[in-house]
């Protein structure tokens, strides 16, 4: 047991027996096989800390799903808002007796006002009939009314619900308009009712993600702190914060990485499945398709996922990396 | 190597662990640090590997003043002691080998020599066939052996091995001492802290004796107790 | 330092000097004070593992904040959903010519018809005022009407806007109505909306309490096993798991009490602010006022707090108190 | 008070800790447990206080069968032993003073009694002055003495001592190892393990040494080592 006896320490032409001052030395070696060591070793740290590192990974998945969800949410309700402002829409009535010529002038007038997104011609008979529509129909009441009272018109959707008198002023100075109407009541509300939409849209998923990161974060540094012992040991060997901070990182990382596929597959099957039972059965409600809100949200669901990760074990170590 | 001036060491809580501390520790020196409990020893150590920081004096390690370390150079000075500490300090949920290996791979050596060394250092203390264990399934000797592989594998210049057959029987309290011994023989400078008289009696190496926190012996071939 | 020398043991007539078996005695003892020991077991465990307690904390405040959020716009929806059902009506247009006492024999006849929740007369000259009011007013239209086409009606509100058909079909029998209409393509629509929004309020607030309930529990497990050295080593000198779990499970207790304190704080103020700035420039959206929402949705949080950080403790000591 | 019927332990990673081991050791005796490291005698500690259980035979421990011992007695059959660990197992966040209270307090004594009879046993043990502070800012030595005051603290009538000494000085060790002859004056078994050959020696005790697992001397008033 004495070291005469042993076979002889292998040389490995770095550290050999005579050492000067290693400082400089250590820092050399091989970057390639370093950063294969600390994946080793952070693959490793999480299969010695299984139970830890599930119960970090399934807060993550939750917390980015909670996120992510909000997003979904979020995106659609500015989308409705959307789609409601576009509904919104004047009515330029025109003076009786135009013949088609100048009814088509108007309209051309009209689609060139500023503010205009687009312009369509009601005549009077389509305007009769989508009245009694609305009303019910009633048969009676095409009986009682003795000739179609209502004029031609334009109607005119606007493409900033918010400046809508402006777009009315301009529609009411082209000739052969008779009388501009917009419900105003109507428009302010539902433009109030979008502004609103919007901002509880981006305020939800802004919140949303602060909870999430918050919680991920707050998840990463408990598993730190409970390894802080063999945090402790490795500064005393002379591991420096770097090297030990790698392989946390990286577990970091990783947690985040696979709590991110976990929640996008969630997600994205939810999502895919209540969009179409949404399109089956409220046809009406214009959900996002899919496709078209998924990547985005499923991006920020990961880069949240593995930013947070290894910021998390970052700020986690910081308190026990202190010189 | 080991260069204390009027060092003092006064822990937060009050407690006066060292007072007026002058050393001088030559390479190529094998000294033994003894003391009742409480005396002050593993502080010694511990402001040598900088995890404390003395109120008073200066420490001067193999030319480095320690108060003038940057703290990033902290890892660096310590991949030149080994050390066995008293309480051990195993990585609990890495094996034995792995844990000896540490000391290597932090030291950024080529990966492909560290298993050999570790597996070296391993033999030396005859736990090598104990490489794959977790620290826990070890005995108390166990662990003191892995410790002191661990201090030796990277071959430091300086070794301080705190009370490092507290745990052990004689017959390999002594071949500890032995290997202590052949270490410093090629060149390391080793200093020991222990309470066992037989093992410095027989040695007959450099005693310092601490008492409350002073030196109050230092002799060259001395004795655990002061020859009256 | 021998036992002759030193003072002599304090003797408390518990634990004496010739001791039997101890288990069934040990079991006895003073509960009060015992609890008051647990007590201050609890807190002083907090305050020894104060910043992990915090990080733990504040988790579950976001958790609960997140569930508690997740009611309250649930419950809005909800809220919501049946204003917009309130408003689903049927309209019974009068035969000509009835007297203001045949007139008020058919609304009571209305009113007493199954499913009939509210019904008010309309007369013939309100609902002209009405309609123009909703075509936008064209002060032009007044004049294009020679004469008023529309009668007199009785506007109808319903108990159940799933079940409007029946309800029309007893009216339409009535005497003295002419005809009956409602809108079925809108009312069908909105029951499946607000069917829909049920669903979801539901789906909503019952994901985010798993959620939080899933985060609490995990986020409690992670701060137990960074101290399950300190459990290993109680159960070493004799302490039962129940000893053992009290002050866990109280500091869990006491976690999730201010974990539900902070939610709130935070969600009470939020949400009056949130429902007075909403009813100044949203007022035609219903939200629900603080009052009868906050106290339900924070009893909730109260509850999911308290219970979640007991029985997250449970769980989380479960592994370690395996004998 | 202490009876092993031939008892095994075979830990799960294949290691064989004891063999056979057959012991009787009556109430009062005072025994001292030796051995090379890793010949088994924390083992034997580990499996009285059913850390452990053995792989093959019997364990009966004042009358009680470890083998049928529910698991929710277990808690109150420790309480009957008072022990000192080899790695002390102190409480790393509470103090000294609630460490050694501690054991006393799982036991449902009167909590006003506890405190005066918590500094009773840190006087015994010479740490009444360090009462406030945590194990952390204790040296080695001195953990080891609130160990053993925490072993002491509920007058157990069977003390369990791994390598008591350890970590302190001769003449600290000697004194520990008075405070556990007067103890079993007192009437409590000792059953202590420890490779001090000068205390084995001087002590002339029942020894008891194992190697490799198996129990090879069993004397009444033994010396650390064979006598040849
Ligand atoms: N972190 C600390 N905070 C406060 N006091 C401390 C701290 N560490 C050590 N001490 C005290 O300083 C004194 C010297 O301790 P040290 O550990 O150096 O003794 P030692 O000679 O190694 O003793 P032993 O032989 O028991 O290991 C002791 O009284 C000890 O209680
Ligand atoms: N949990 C465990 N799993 C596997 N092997 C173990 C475990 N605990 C102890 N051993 C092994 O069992 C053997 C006996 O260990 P034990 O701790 O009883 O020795 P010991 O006599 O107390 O030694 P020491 O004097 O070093 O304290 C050793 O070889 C040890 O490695
Ligand atoms: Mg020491
Ligand atoms: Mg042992």
């Amino acid at each position: 047991m004495s070291l005469e006896a042993s076979t002889t320490p292998p040389s490995d032409g770095v550290v050999g027996q005579a050492r000067g001052r290693v400082g400089a030395r250590a820092r050399r070696g091989s970057r390639a096989s370093a950063s294969i060591e600390i994946l080793r070793d952070a693959a490793a740290g999480l299969r010695r800390n299984a139970l830890m590192a599930l119960a970090a990974t399934s807060t993550i998945v939750v917390a980015l799903a909670v996120a992510g969800g909000g997003m979904l949410v979020s995106a659609n309700l500015v989308h409705l808002a959307s789609m409601l402002e576009g509904q919104v829409e004047i009515v330029a009535f025109l003076r009786d007796g135009l013949s088609p010529t100048q009814r088509q002038q108007v309209l051309a007038s009209i689609s060139a006002s500023p503010g205009v997104r687009s312009a369509v011609i009601v005549d009077r008979g389509l305007a009769l009939r989508r009245l009694q529509r609305s009303l019910g129909t009633p048969s009676s009441m095409s009986d009682l009314l003795p000739s179609n009272p209502l004029p031609d018109s334009v109607e005119v959707r606007v493409t900033d619900a918010g400046r809508i008198r402006d777009a009315a002023a301009g529609i009411q100075k082209i000739a052969g308009v008779e009388e501009v109407i917009f419900g105003t009541p109507v428009v302010d509300r539902l433009v109030a009712l979008t502004r609103a939409v919007r901002l509880a849209g981006g305020v939800i998923a802004a919140l949303l993600a602060a909870a999430a990161l918050l919680i991920i974060v707050n998840t990463i540094r408990l598993t730190v702190s409970a390894r802080r012992q063999e945090i402790e040991i490795m500064t005393l060997v002379g591991a420096t914060p770097g090297f030990i901070r790698g392989p946390f990182m990286l577990e970091g990382a990783f947690q985040g990485a696979s709590a991110a596929l976990v929640t996008s597959i969630v997600l994205g099957i939810g999502y895919a499945g209540l969009a179409g039972r949404v399109a089956a059965s409220l046809p009406f409600l214009p959900l996002l398709p899919p496709e078209a809100i998924l990547p985005a949200a499923l991006g920020v669901v990961w880069i949240l996922g593995i930013a947070v990760g290894i910021g998390g074990s970052a700020i986690g170590l910081r308190r026990y990396l202190r010189a | 190597m080991i260069h204390f001036h009027g060092v003092g060491k006064r822990y937060p809580s009050g407690v006066v662990a060292l007072q007026d501390v002058r050393l001088q520790i030559e390479p190529g020196e094998f000294v033994f640090l003894v003391g009742p409990t409480g005396s002050g020893k593993s502080t010694v150590l511990k402001l040598i590997q900088r995890i404390e920081r003395p109120t008073m004096g200066r420490i001067i390690i193999d030319g480095t003043d320690l108060g003038r370390l940057p703290p990033a150079e902290v890892p660096h000075f310590r991949r030149r002691l080994g050390v066995v500490f008293q309480e051990f300090k195993l990585l609990p949920d890495r094996t034995v080998a792995e844990n000896v290996a540490f000391a290597l791979r932090v030291t950024g050596v080529d990966p492909l020599g560290i298993m050999p060394r570790a597996r070296w250092a391993l033999e030396v203390v005859g736990m090598v066939d104990r490489a794959a264990d977790l620290p826990a399934k070890l005995s108390g000797g166990e662990q003191q052996k892995v410790a002191l592989a661990r201090a030796i594998v990277n071959r430091p210049p300086l070794v301080l091995a705190d009370e490092p057959t507290g745990n052990l029987d004689p017959a390999a309290a002594w071949e500890i001492m032995q290997l202590l011994s052949s270490i410093n023989m090629r060149g390391a400078t080793v200093l020991v802290t222990t309470h066992n008289p037989t093992l410095v009696d027989i040695l007959r190496r450099r005693v310092i004796a601490l008492q409350a926190g002073r030196v109050v012996r230092d002799e060259p071939r001395g004795l655990y107790n002061a020859a009256i």
